[in-house]
Protein backbone atom coordinates (compact mmCIF):
# COMPACT_ATOMS: atom_id res chain seq x y z
CA UNK A 1 0.00 0.00 0.00
CA UNK A 2 3.23 2.29 1.28
CA UNK A 3 4.64 1.75 -2.51
CA UNK A 4 1.54 2.08 -3.95
CA UNK A 5 0.48 5.78 -2.48
CA UNK A 6 4.59 6.57 -3.33
CA UNK A 7 3.81 5.53 -7.37
CA UNK A 8 0.99 7.96 -6.89
CA UNK A 9 3.17 10.49 -5.49
CA UNK A 10 5.23 10.41 -8.41
CA UNK A 11 2.77 10.37 -10.63
CA UNK A 12 1.30 13.45 -9.53
CA UNK A 13 4.25 15.52 -9.12
CA UNK A 14 5.77 14.72 -12.85
CA UNK A 15 2.32 15.89 -14.45
CA UNK A 16 1.60 18.41 -11.91
CA UNK A 17 4.82 19.81 -10.00
CA UNK A 18 5.69 22.27 -12.36
CA UNK A 19 2.22 24.22 -11.49
CA UNK A 20 2.45 23.80 -8.23
CA UNK A 21 6.30 25.77 -7.35
CA UNK A 22 8.46 27.82 -9.58
CA UNK A 23 11.45 27.83 -7.32
CA UNK A 24 11.77 23.94 -5.72
CA UNK A 25 15.22 24.44 -3.64
CA UNK A 26 13.30 26.85 -1.64
CA UNK A 27 11.18 24.33 -0.17
CA UNK A 28 14.37 22.33 1.43
CA UNK A 29 14.91 25.56 3.67
CA UNK A 30 14.43 24.69 7.24
CA UNK A 31 13.96 27.85 8.52
CA UNK A 32 11.17 28.80 5.97
CA UNK A 33 9.33 26.15 8.11
CA UNK A 34 10.35 27.43 11.32
CA UNK A 35 8.71 31.09 10.17
CA UNK A 36 5.67 29.37 8.96
CA UNK A 37 4.94 28.03 12.30
CA UNK A 38 5.72 31.22 13.72
CA UNK A 39 3.37 33.16 11.42
CA UNK A 40 0.38 30.64 12.94
CA UNK A 41 0.95 32.42 16.12
CA UNK A 42 0.88 35.90 14.81
CA UNK A 43 -1.98 35.82 12.46
CA UNK A 44 -4.01 34.23 15.25
CA UNK A 45 -2.90 37.11 17.72
CA UNK A 46 -4.00 39.65 14.66
CA UNK A 47 -7.24 37.76 14.04
CA UNK A 48 -8.31 37.78 18.04
CA UNK A 49 -7.72 41.30 18.22
CA UNK A 50 -9.27 42.57 15.14
CA UNK A 51 -12.16 40.11 16.80
CA UNK A 52 -12.46 42.11 19.65
CA UNK A 53 -12.07 45.45 17.99
CA UNK A 54 -15.47 44.42 15.26
CA UNK A 55 -17.10 43.22 18.16
CA UNK A 56 -16.51 46.36 20.01
CA UNK A 57 -17.88 48.01 17.10
CA UNK A 58 -21.11 45.99 16.48
CA UNK A 59 -22.11 46.13 20.16
CA UNK A 60 -21.16 50.02 20.61
CA UNK A 61 -24.44 51.69 20.75
CA UNK A 62 -22.80 54.79 18.03
CA UNK A 63 -21.47 51.79 15.99
CA UNK A 64 -18.10 53.80 14.96
CA UNK A 65 -17.18 52.56 11.54
CA UNK A 66 -16.64 54.28 8.68
CA UNK A 67 -16.37 51.86 5.82
CA UNK A 68 -14.31 52.69 2.76
CA UNK A 69 -11.45 50.94 0.09
CA UNK A 70 -8.07 52.08 0.59
CA UNK A 71 -5.35 51.26 -1.71
CA UNK A 72 -2.25 49.64 0.06
CA UNK A 73 1.29 49.16 -1.60
CA UNK A 74 3.18 45.61 -0.83
CA UNK A 75 6.95 44.96 -1.56
CA UNK A 76 6.50 41.44 -1.88
CA UNK A 77 8.01 39.89 -5.20
CA UNK A 78 6.24 36.24 -5.42
CA UNK A 79 3.06 35.62 -6.41
CA UNK A 80 2.70 33.10 -3.09
CA UNK A 81 3.58 35.33 -0.98
CA UNK A 82 1.01 37.95 -2.25
CA UNK A 83 -1.47 35.34 -2.22
CA UNK A 84 -1.33 34.81 1.66
CA UNK A 85 -0.95 38.45 2.52
CA UNK A 86 -4.37 38.75 0.61
CA UNK A 87 -5.64 35.91 2.16
CA UNK A 88 -4.54 36.78 5.54
CA UNK A 89 -6.27 40.15 5.04
CA UNK A 90 -9.35 38.78 4.36
CA UNK A 91 -9.28 36.43 7.53
CA UNK A 92 -8.69 39.16 9.48
CA UNK A 93 -11.98 40.70 10.62
CA UNK A 94 -12.53 44.05 9.50
CA UNK A 95 -10.60 43.93 6.22
CA UNK A 96 -11.21 42.42 3.25
CA UNK A 97 -9.43 41.89 -0.11
CA UNK A 98 -10.99 43.59 -3.45
CA UNK A 99 -8.48 43.36 -5.57
CA UNK A 100 -4.70 42.21 -6.50
CA UNK A 101 -3.25 44.52 -8.95
CA UNK A 102 -0.19 43.17 -10.97
CA UNK A 103 2.09 46.24 -10.20
CA UNK A 104 2.04 45.39 -6.46
CA UNK A 105 -1.22 47.56 -5.41
CA UNK A 106 -3.61 45.30 -2.41
CA UNK A 107 -7.02 47.04 -2.69
CA UNK A 108 -8.77 46.63 0.89
CA UNK A 109 -12.04 47.20 2.58
CA UNK A 110 -11.63 48.53 5.69
CA UNK A 111 -14.46 49.05 8.07
CA UNK A 112 -12.93 51.85 9.79
CA UNK A 113 -10.65 53.65 7.59
CA UNK A 114 -8.18 55.92 9.92
CA UNK A 115 -5.52 57.25 6.83
CA UNK A 116 -6.73 57.35 3.17
CA UNK A 117 -3.20 57.69 2.77
CA UNK A 118 -1.16 55.02 0.99
CA UNK A 119 1.81 54.77 3.28
CA UNK A 120 -0.24 55.25 6.27
CA UNK A 121 -2.78 52.63 5.14
CA UNK A 122 0.19 50.29 4.10
CA UNK A 123 1.52 50.35 7.70
CA UNK A 124 -1.55 49.52 9.78
CA UNK A 125 -2.95 47.01 7.51
CA UNK A 126 0.09 45.42 5.50
CA UNK A 127 3.11 46.15 8.15
CA UNK A 128 1.44 43.29 10.40
CA UNK A 129 2.25 40.38 8.28
CA UNK A 130 4.52 41.84 5.63
CA UNK A 131 7.98 41.40 7.51
CA UNK A 132 7.48 37.60 8.38
CA UNK A 133 6.04 36.54 4.91
CA UNK A 134 8.84 37.85 3.54
CA UNK A 135 10.98 35.08 5.47
CA UNK A 136 8.82 31.89 4.90
CA UNK A 137 8.64 33.19 0.71
CA UNK A 138 11.33 35.28 -0.79
CA UNK B 1 -9.07 32.87 -22.32
CA UNK B 2 -6.76 33.98 -20.08
CA UNK B 3 -7.51 32.93 -16.90
CA UNK B 4 -8.65 34.82 -13.42
CA UNK B 5 -7.03 36.78 -11.18
CA UNK B 6 -3.79 36.39 -10.02
CA UNK B 7 -4.80 34.86 -6.31
CA UNK B 8 -7.39 32.36 -7.95
CA UNK B 9 -4.40 31.10 -10.24
CA UNK B 10 -2.00 30.64 -7.15
CA UNK B 11 -4.48 29.08 -5.05
CA UNK B 12 -5.08 26.68 -8.04
CA UNK B 13 -1.10 25.51 -8.44
CA UNK B 14 -1.08 24.94 -4.70
CA UNK B 15 -4.20 22.68 -4.51
CA UNK B 16 -4.09 21.12 -7.86
CA UNK B 17 -1.85 18.12 -7.42
CA UNK B 18 -3.69 17.32 -3.89
CA UNK B 19 -6.86 16.82 -5.63
CA UNK B 20 -4.96 14.87 -8.49
CA UNK B 21 -3.27 12.11 -5.89
CA UNK B 22 -6.75 12.14 -3.90
CA UNK B 23 -8.98 10.97 -6.95
CA UNK B 24 -6.92 8.31 -7.52
CA UNK B 25 -6.43 7.47 -3.84
CA UNK B 26 -10.53 7.06 -4.29
CA UNK B 27 -10.41 5.32 -7.28
CA UNK B 28 -7.38 2.63 -6.06
CA UNK B 29 -8.92 2.23 -2.63
CA UNK B 30 -12.43 1.57 -3.70
CA UNK B 31 -13.06 -1.68 -2.49
CA UNK B 32 -11.68 -0.78 0.96
CA UNK B 33 -13.39 2.32 1.61
CA UNK B 34 -16.20 4.22 -0.08
CA UNK B 35 -15.54 5.68 -2.97
CA UNK B 36 -14.33 3.51 -6.48
CA UNK B 37 -13.89 4.05 -9.79
CA UNK B 38 -16.07 6.75 -10.53
CA UNK B 39 -16.15 9.29 -8.02
CA UNK B 40 -12.32 9.02 -8.57
CA UNK B 41 -12.63 9.62 -11.89
CA UNK B 42 -14.99 12.40 -11.57
CA UNK B 43 -12.68 14.72 -9.31
CA UNK B 44 -9.76 13.45 -11.49
CA UNK B 45 -11.58 15.45 -14.30
CA UNK B 46 -12.53 18.16 -11.53
CA UNK B 47 -8.86 18.86 -11.01
CA UNK B 48 -8.38 19.71 -14.63
CA UNK B 49 -11.02 21.57 -15.32
CA UNK B 50 -10.17 23.84 -12.39
CA UNK B 51 -6.65 24.33 -14.27
CA UNK B 52 -8.79 25.08 -17.40
CA UNK B 53 -10.67 27.61 -15.41
CA UNK B 54 -7.91 29.21 -13.61
CA UNK B 55 -5.51 29.20 -16.01
CA UNK B 56 -7.37 29.27 -19.50
CA UNK B 57 -6.77 26.71 -21.79
CA UNK B 58 -3.14 26.79 -23.22
CA UNK B 59 -1.55 26.04 -19.89
CA UNK B 60 -3.96 23.12 -19.32
CA UNK B 61 -3.06 21.65 -22.88
CA UNK B 62 0.53 21.99 -22.18
CA UNK B 63 -0.19 19.27 -19.27
CA UNK B 64 -2.68 17.30 -20.83
CA UNK B 65 -4.20 18.08 -24.41
CA UNK B 66 -7.02 16.68 -26.03
CA UNK B 67 -4.73 13.75 -27.87
CA UNK B 68 -3.17 12.43 -24.86
CA UNK B 69 -6.92 12.58 -23.40
CA UNK B 70 -8.24 10.63 -26.27
CA UNK B 71 -5.41 8.12 -26.13
CA UNK B 72 -6.02 7.59 -21.87
CA UNK B 73 -9.83 7.09 -22.21
CA UNK B 74 -9.28 4.86 -25.19
CA UNK B 75 -6.47 2.59 -23.43
CA UNK B 76 -8.17 2.42 -19.63
CA UNK B 77 -11.37 1.07 -21.63
CA UNK B 78 -8.95 -1.56 -23.23
CA UNK B 79 -7.47 -1.99 -19.91
CA UNK B 80 -10.91 -2.86 -18.20
CA UNK B 81 -11.73 -5.49 -21.13
CA UNK B 82 -8.47 -6.87 -21.23
CA UNK B 83 -9.12 -7.56 -16.98
CA UNK B 84 -12.17 -9.23 -18.33
CA UNK B 85 -10.41 -11.42 -21.21
CA UNK B 86 -6.84 -12.58 -18.72
CA UNK B 87 -10.32 -13.20 -16.45
CA UNK B 88 -11.85 -15.91 -18.88
CA UNK B 89 -8.05 -17.25 -19.92
CA UNK B 90 -6.83 -18.07 -16.12
CA UNK B 91 -10.00 -17.96 -14.61
CA UNK B 92 -12.53 -19.63 -16.35
CA UNK B 93 -15.07 -17.13 -16.95
CA UNK B 94 -15.79 -13.78 -18.07
CA UNK B 95 -14.20 -11.22 -15.13
CA UNK B 96 -13.46 -13.91 -12.95
CA UNK B 97 -11.05 -12.70 -10.06
CA UNK B 98 -8.13 -14.62 -11.08
CA UNK B 99 -5.46 -12.72 -8.88
CA UNK B 100 -7.63 -12.82 -5.91
CA UNK B 101 -7.28 -16.83 -6.07
CA UNK B 102 -3.25 -16.23 -5.78
CA UNK B 103 -3.95 -14.47 -2.37
CA UNK B 104 -5.70 -16.02 -0.09
CA UNK B 105 -6.88 -14.50 3.43
CA UNK B 106 -5.19 -11.33 3.18
CA UNK B 107 -8.65 -9.47 3.80
CA UNK B 108 -8.50 -5.72 4.67
CA UNK B 109 -5.04 -4.93 2.35
CA UNK B 110 -4.85 -3.22 -1.16
CA UNK B 111 -3.51 -6.52 -2.77
CA UNK B 112 -6.86 -8.64 -1.32
CA UNK B 113 -9.33 -7.00 -3.97
CA UNK B 114 -7.30 -9.52 -7.08
CA UNK B 115 -7.79 -7.29 -9.75
CA UNK B 116 -10.56 -5.09 -8.10
CA UNK B 117 -8.24 -2.21 -7.82
CA UNK B 118 -6.51 -2.35 -11.55
CA UNK B 119 -10.30 -2.37 -12.93
CA UNK B 120 -11.09 0.69 -10.11
CA UNK B 121 -8.16 2.60 -11.70
CA UNK B 122 -8.92 1.84 -15.57
CA UNK B 123 -12.49 3.18 -14.97
CA UNK B 124 -11.06 6.14 -13.14
CA UNK B 125 -8.64 7.79 -15.79
CA UNK B 126 -11.60 6.70 -18.35
CA UNK B 127 -13.78 8.36 -16.57
CA UNK B 128 -11.50 11.69 -15.87
CA UNK B 129 -10.49 12.14 -19.10
CA UNK B 130 -13.76 11.46 -20.71
CA UNK B 131 -15.12 14.40 -18.68
CA UNK B 132 -12.10 16.22 -19.08
CA UNK B 133 -12.10 15.81 -22.93
CA UNK B 134 -16.11 17.16 -22.85
CA UNK B 135 -15.09 20.57 -20.88
CA UNK B 136 -12.68 20.91 -23.07
CA UNK B 137 -14.06 21.16 -25.89
CA UNK B 138 -16.75 23.44 -24.82
CA UNK B 139 -14.24 25.96 -23.91
CA UNK B 140 -12.72 26.03 -27.00
CA UNK B 141 -16.12 25.94 -28.33
CA UNK B 142 -16.38 29.15 -27.23
CA UNK B 143 -13.20 30.42 -28.53
CA UNK B 144 -14.04 29.86 -31.69
CA UNK B 145 -17.47 31.36 -31.62
CA UNK B 146 -15.61 34.50 -30.26
CA UNK B 147 -13.53 34.53 -33.36
CA UNK C 1 -36.26 8.82 9.68
CA UNK C 2 -37.26 12.52 10.15
CA UNK C 3 -34.32 14.21 9.06
CA UNK C 4 -34.52 12.24 5.96
CA UNK C 5 -37.77 13.26 5.52
CA UNK C 6 -36.18 17.04 6.19
CA UNK C 7 -34.08 16.80 3.72
CA UNK C 8 -36.09 15.19 0.84
CA UNK C 9 -37.87 18.68 1.80
CA UNK C 10 -35.71 20.65 1.08
CA UNK C 11 -34.73 18.90 -2.12
CA UNK C 12 -38.00 20.13 -3.24
CA UNK C 13 -38.15 23.23 -2.42
CA UNK C 14 -34.93 23.87 -4.12
CA UNK C 15 -36.10 22.15 -7.21
CA UNK C 16 -39.16 24.08 -6.95
CA UNK C 17 -37.28 27.43 -6.44
CA UNK C 18 -34.40 26.14 -9.65
CA UNK C 19 -37.50 25.86 -11.90
CA UNK C 20 -39.34 29.06 -11.27
CA UNK C 21 -36.45 31.27 -10.25
CA UNK C 22 -36.11 33.61 -13.35
CA UNK C 23 -32.12 34.77 -13.43
CA UNK C 24 -30.38 32.12 -14.92
CA UNK C 25 -27.39 32.47 -11.61
CA UNK C 26 -30.05 31.75 -8.96
CA UNK C 27 -31.71 28.78 -11.03
CA UNK C 28 -28.66 27.05 -11.47
CA UNK C 29 -27.13 27.11 -8.07
CA UNK C 30 -30.73 25.93 -6.78
CA UNK C 31 -30.58 22.67 -8.93
CA UNK C 32 -26.58 22.54 -6.85
CA UNK C 33 -28.75 22.64 -3.59
CA UNK C 34 -30.89 19.99 -4.54
CA UNK C 35 -28.26 17.25 -5.48
CA UNK C 36 -26.29 18.53 -2.22
CA UNK C 37 -29.31 18.10 0.02
CA UNK C 38 -29.99 14.58 -1.58
CA UNK C 39 -26.57 13.65 -1.38
CA UNK C 40 -27.23 14.53 2.84
CA UNK C 41 -29.66 12.59 3.04
CA UNK C 42 -28.30 9.46 0.99
CA UNK C 43 -25.43 9.85 3.54
CA UNK C 44 -28.49 9.40 6.68
CA UNK C 45 -29.47 6.27 4.14
CA UNK C 46 -26.66 4.37 4.45
CA UNK C 47 -24.99 5.00 1.35
CA UNK C 48 -21.59 6.71 1.32
CA UNK C 49 -20.68 5.89 -2.10
CA UNK C 50 -23.37 7.37 -3.47
CA UNK C 51 -22.71 10.45 -1.51
CA UNK C 52 -19.26 10.80 -2.57
CA UNK C 53 -20.54 10.19 -6.03
CA UNK C 54 -23.31 12.97 -5.81
CA UNK C 55 -21.16 15.69 -4.69
CA UNK C 56 -18.54 15.46 -6.87
CA UNK C 57 -20.92 15.22 -9.78
CA UNK C 58 -23.24 17.94 -9.17
CA UNK C 59 -20.05 20.48 -8.77
CA UNK C 60 -19.36 18.78 -12.52
CA UNK C 61 -22.99 19.63 -13.71
CA UNK C 62 -22.97 23.06 -12.54
CA UNK C 63 -20.18 23.80 -13.86
CA UNK C 64 -21.05 22.19 -17.42
CA UNK C 65 -24.56 24.17 -17.04
CA UNK C 66 -22.75 27.63 -16.11
CA UNK C 67 -20.32 27.14 -18.74
CA UNK C 68 -23.79 26.83 -21.17
CA UNK C 69 -25.18 29.76 -20.15
CA UNK C 70 -23.78 32.54 -18.37
CA UNK C 71 -20.17 32.23 -20.39
CA UNK C 72 -22.64 32.95 -23.24
CA UNK C 73 -23.78 36.64 -21.77
CA UNK C 74 -27.50 34.35 -21.39
CA UNK C 75 -28.35 35.48 -17.34
CA UNK C 76 -32.04 35.34 -17.97
CA UNK C 77 -33.85 32.16 -18.60
CA UNK C 78 -37.40 32.70 -18.03
CA UNK C 79 -39.30 29.81 -19.35
CA UNK C 80 -42.71 31.27 -20.65
CA UNK C 81 -45.57 28.99 -20.26
CA UNK C 82 -48.88 28.59 -21.99
CA UNK C 83 -52.28 27.88 -20.04
CA UNK C 84 -53.50 24.42 -22.03
CA UNK C 85 -49.52 22.81 -21.15
CA UNK C 86 -50.22 24.04 -17.38
CA UNK C 87 -53.79 21.73 -17.72
CA UNK C 88 -52.52 19.27 -19.29
CA UNK C 89 -49.78 18.48 -16.68
CA UNK C 90 -52.04 19.14 -14.32
CA UNK C 91 -54.39 16.61 -15.49
CA UNK C 92 -50.92 14.33 -15.99
CA UNK C 93 -49.95 15.07 -11.68
CA UNK C 94 -53.17 13.72 -11.29
CA UNK C 95 -53.00 10.64 -12.95
CA UNK C 96 -49.78 9.73 -12.04
CA UNK C 97 -50.33 10.65 -8.51
CA UNK C 98 -53.81 8.12 -8.73
CA UNK C 99 -51.28 5.20 -9.99
CA UNK C 100 -48.90 5.91 -7.30
CA UNK C 101 -51.47 5.65 -4.87
CA UNK C 102 -52.83 2.61 -5.81
CA UNK C 103 -49.53 0.23 -6.07
CA UNK C 104 -48.23 2.21 -2.99
CA UNK C 105 -50.05 -0.71 -0.93
CA UNK C 106 -47.66 -3.34 -2.61
CA UNK C 107 -44.27 -1.80 -1.40
CA UNK C 108 -42.90 -2.58 1.41
CA UNK C 109 -43.55 -0.37 4.42
CA UNK C 110 -40.11 2.50 4.79
CA UNK C 111 -37.98 1.40 6.79
CA UNK C 112 -37.89 -2.43 5.86
CA UNK C 113 -35.92 -2.83 2.45
CA UNK C 114 -36.58 -5.25 -0.01
CA UNK C 115 -34.67 -7.70 0.34
CA UNK C 116 -36.12 -8.78 3.48
CA UNK C 117 -39.52 -8.90 2.39
CA UNK C 118 -39.06 -10.79 -0.63
CA UNK C 119 -37.82 -14.59 -0.13
CA UNK C 120 -34.60 -15.93 -1.36
CA UNK C 121 -33.22 -12.30 -2.42
CA UNK C 122 -29.78 -11.71 -4.67
CA UNK C 123 -28.30 -8.89 -1.86
CA UNK C 124 -27.92 -11.14 0.57
CA UNK C 125 -25.73 -13.51 -1.06
CA UNK C 126 -23.47 -10.71 -1.75
CA UNK C 127 -23.60 -9.55 1.74
CA UNK C 128 -22.83 -12.96 2.69
CA UNK C 129 -20.44 -13.97 0.12
CA UNK C 130 -18.72 -10.91 -0.80
CA UNK C 131 -16.05 -10.24 1.63
CA UNK C 132 -14.73 -14.37 0.55
CA UNK C 133 -15.44 -14.48 -3.14
CA UNK C 134 -14.45 -11.09 -4.14
CA UNK C 135 -11.94 -9.89 -1.35
CA UNK C 136 -13.54 -6.12 -0.81
CA UNK C 137 -15.08 -4.89 2.48
CA UNK C 138 -16.81 -2.90 0.23
CA UNK C 139 -19.59 -4.71 -0.35
CA UNK C 140 -21.05 -2.24 -3.21
CA UNK C 141 -17.89 -1.81 -5.10
CA UNK C 142 -17.91 -5.87 -4.91
CA UNK C 143 -20.96 -5.75 -7.33
CA UNK C 144 -20.02 -3.42 -9.37
CA UNK C 145 -16.84 -4.92 -10.15
CA UNK C 146 -16.69 -8.47 -9.35
CA UNK C 147 -20.15 -9.95 -9.42
CA UNK C 148 -21.72 -7.97 -11.89
CA UNK C 149 -18.77 -6.61 -13.74
CA UNK C 150 -20.40 -6.86 -17.17
CA UNK C 151 -22.89 -4.38 -16.19
CA UNK C 152 -20.11 -1.57 -15.66
CA UNK C 153 -18.69 -2.59 -18.66
CA UNK C 154 -21.99 -1.81 -20.17
CA UNK C 155 -21.76 0.99 -18.26
CA UNK C 156 -18.70 2.23 -19.75
CA UNK C 157 -20.16 1.64 -23.11
CA UNK C 158 -22.90 4.23 -22.89
CA UNK C 159 -20.54 7.18 -21.11
CA UNK C 160 -18.21 6.53 -23.94
CA UNK C 161 -21.01 6.85 -26.66
CA UNK C 162 -22.74 10.03 -24.88
CA UNK C 163 -19.13 11.74 -24.51
CA UNK C 164 -18.68 10.44 -28.22
CA UNK C 165 -21.69 12.20 -29.05
CA UNK C 166 -20.88 15.39 -27.14
CA UNK C 167 -17.73 15.79 -28.82
CA UNK C 168 -18.73 15.57 -32.02
CA UNK C 169 -22.17 17.84 -31.70
CA UNK C 170 -19.02 20.43 -30.13
CA UNK C 171 -16.60 20.04 -32.46
CA UNK C 172 -16.68 22.75 -35.34
CA UNK C 173 -14.76 21.03 -38.05
CA UNK C 174 -17.46 18.39 -39.25
CA UNK C 175 -20.14 21.22 -39.32
CA UNK C 176 -17.90 22.90 -41.48
CA UNK C 177 -17.06 21.29 -43.76
CA UNK C 178 -20.89 20.29 -44.70
CA UNK C 179 -22.59 23.13 -43.47
CA UNK C 180 -21.08 26.21 -45.19
CA UNK C 181 -20.53 25.32 -48.72
CA UNK C 182 -24.04 24.80 -49.52
CA UNK C 183 -25.13 28.49 -48.77
CA UNK D 1 -44.81 5.80 3.01
CA UNK D 2 -44.55 9.67 3.25
CA UNK D 3 -40.86 9.34 2.45
CA UNK D 4 -41.93 7.52 -1.14
CA UNK D 5 -44.17 10.49 -1.53
CA UNK D 6 -41.78 13.12 -1.54
CA UNK D 7 -39.35 11.06 -3.73
CA UNK D 8 -42.93 11.21 -5.91
CA UNK D 9 -43.09 14.77 -5.54
CA UNK D 10 -39.62 15.75 -6.40
CA UNK D 11 -40.21 13.73 -9.92
CA UNK D 12 -43.11 15.82 -10.40
CA UNK D 13 -41.85 19.21 -10.31
CA UNK D 14 -39.11 17.78 -12.35
CA UNK D 15 -41.73 16.29 -14.96
CA UNK D 16 -43.69 19.61 -14.38
CA UNK D 17 -40.68 21.50 -15.79
CA UNK D 18 -39.74 19.37 -18.81
CA UNK D 19 -42.97 19.48 -20.25
CA UNK D 20 -44.29 22.92 -19.09
CA UNK D 21 -41.35 25.11 -19.78
CA UNK D 22 -40.18 26.51 -23.56
CA UNK D 23 -36.64 27.24 -22.49
CA UNK D 24 -34.33 24.28 -23.19
CA UNK D 25 -32.00 24.86 -19.71
CA UNK D 26 -35.22 24.51 -17.91
CA UNK D 27 -35.65 21.53 -19.64
CA UNK D 28 -32.66 19.80 -19.17
CA UNK D 29 -33.08 20.99 -15.34
CA UNK D 30 -36.19 19.13 -15.51
CA UNK D 31 -34.33 16.01 -16.54
CA UNK D 32 -32.12 16.35 -13.71
CA UNK D 33 -33.97 16.87 -11.39
CA UNK D 34 -36.42 13.16 -12.46
CA UNK D 35 -32.80 11.78 -12.45
CA UNK D 36 -32.34 13.06 -8.84
CA UNK D 37 -35.47 11.58 -7.68
CA UNK D 38 -35.75 7.93 -9.69
CA UNK D 39 -31.88 7.86 -7.83
CA UNK D 40 -33.44 8.70 -4.37
CA UNK D 41 -36.24 6.57 -4.53
CA UNK D 42 -34.41 3.05 -5.07
CA UNK D 43 -32.18 4.07 -2.41
CA UNK D 44 -35.36 4.61 -0.35
CA UNK D 45 -36.37 1.35 -1.54
CA UNK D 46 -33.18 -0.38 -0.02
CA UNK D 47 -32.83 1.38 3.00
CA UNK D 48 -33.49 -0.97 6.62
CA UNK D 49 -34.49 0.83 9.90
CA UNK D 50 -31.66 2.09 11.38
CA UNK D 51 -29.18 0.03 9.26
CA UNK D 52 -25.67 1.02 8.26
CA UNK D 53 -23.16 1.06 4.84
CA UNK D 54 -22.67 -1.91 3.40
CA UNK D 55 -18.91 -2.26 4.72
CA UNK D 56 -17.54 -4.80 6.28
CA UNK D 57 -15.49 -3.80 9.29
CA UNK D 58 -12.38 -5.65 10.62
CA UNK D 59 -13.34 -7.64 13.78
CA UNK D 60 -17.42 -7.62 12.96
CA UNK D 61 -18.64 -11.58 11.74
CA UNK D 62 -20.64 -11.70 9.12
CA UNK D 63 -24.16 -12.42 10.93
CA UNK D 64 -24.08 -9.51 12.57
CA UNK D 65 -23.27 -7.57 9.51
CA UNK D 66 -26.31 -9.67 8.03
CA UNK D 67 -28.55 -8.11 10.50
CA UNK D 68 -27.51 -4.33 10.22
CA UNK D 69 -26.37 -3.49 6.89
CA UNK D 70 -28.60 -2.05 4.04
CA UNK D 71 -29.20 -3.42 0.57
CA UNK D 72 -25.84 -3.08 -1.94
CA UNK D 73 -27.93 -3.69 -4.97
CA UNK D 74 -29.75 -0.44 -5.57
CA UNK D 75 -26.51 1.69 -4.12
CA UNK D 76 -24.86 -0.14 -7.02
CA UNK D 77 -27.22 0.20 -9.52
CA UNK D 78 -27.53 3.98 -8.86
CA UNK D 79 -23.85 4.81 -8.91
CA UNK D 80 -23.43 3.69 -12.43
CA UNK D 81 -26.51 5.66 -13.01
CA UNK D 82 -25.43 8.77 -11.68
CA UNK D 83 -22.12 8.82 -13.82
CA UNK D 84 -24.25 7.87 -16.95
CA UNK D 85 -26.87 11.11 -16.13
CA UNK D 86 -23.50 13.55 -16.35
CA UNK D 87 -22.24 12.33 -19.27
CA UNK D 88 -26.29 12.43 -20.53
CA UNK D 89 -26.11 16.12 -19.56
CA UNK D 90 -23.19 16.61 -21.34
CA UNK D 91 -24.65 15.63 -24.21
CA UNK D 92 -27.89 17.53 -24.21
CA UNK D 93 -25.83 21.13 -22.91
CA UNK D 94 -24.02 20.10 -26.42
CA UNK D 95 -27.10 19.82 -28.12
CA UNK D 96 -28.51 23.17 -26.70
CA UNK D 97 -25.27 24.92 -27.36
CA UNK D 98 -25.10 23.78 -30.97
CA UNK D 99 -28.97 25.13 -31.31
CA UNK D 100 -28.21 28.20 -29.60
CA UNK D 101 -25.02 28.98 -32.07
CA UNK D 102 -27.65 28.35 -35.20
CA UNK D 103 -30.92 30.33 -33.98
CA UNK D 104 -29.36 32.62 -30.87
CA UNK D 105 -32.10 31.51 -28.84
CA UNK D 106 -32.56 28.66 -26.01
CA UNK D 107 -36.68 29.23 -26.59
CA UNK D 108 -38.24 26.54 -28.34
CA UNK D 109 -41.03 28.14 -29.30
CA UNK D 110 -38.57 30.43 -31.31
CA UNK D 111 -36.81 27.29 -32.50
CA UNK D 112 -39.85 26.24 -34.38
CA UNK D 113 -40.84 29.08 -36.09
CA UNK D 114 -37.25 29.59 -37.28
CA UNK D 115 -37.08 26.36 -38.54
CA UNK D 116 -38.36 26.94 -42.29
Amino acid sequence: MIIAGALVAMISGVLLGKMTTRHPGRGLNPVRYFWGVCYIFVLAWWVTMANLDVAFRVLHPDVPINPGIVKVETDLESESAKTALANSITLTPGTMTVDLSDDGYLYVHWINVSSTDVEEATHQVVGRFEPILRRIFE
Amino acid sequence: MTGMSSIVKTVTRWVSPFIFAFGIYIALTGHLTPGGGFPGGVIIAGCFILLTLAYGKETTFGLFNLESSAVTDSLAALAFLCMGFLGYVFGGGFFNNFIQSGFPGTSFRLLSGGNMPIINLAIGLKVGASLFAVFAYLALFRAIEED
Amino acid sequence: MVLIQVFLVFAIIAALVAVEAPSALSSIISLGAVGFGLSIAFLWLGAPDIAITQVVVEIVTLVILIRATIARGVTEIRGNESKTLLIGSLILFGLGSAFFANYLSDFPEFGKSAMETFSNPASQFYLKFGLDKAGGPNIVNDILLDFRAFDTLGEATVLFAAILGAITLLNRKVFVDSGEEKQ
Amino acid sequence: MLTYLLAFILFAVGLYSVINKRNLIKIIMGVIIMEHAVNAFLILVGYRMSGEAPIVEEGVSISEFLSTAVDPLPQALVITSIVISLGVVALMVGLAIRLYQHYGTFDITEIRKLRG
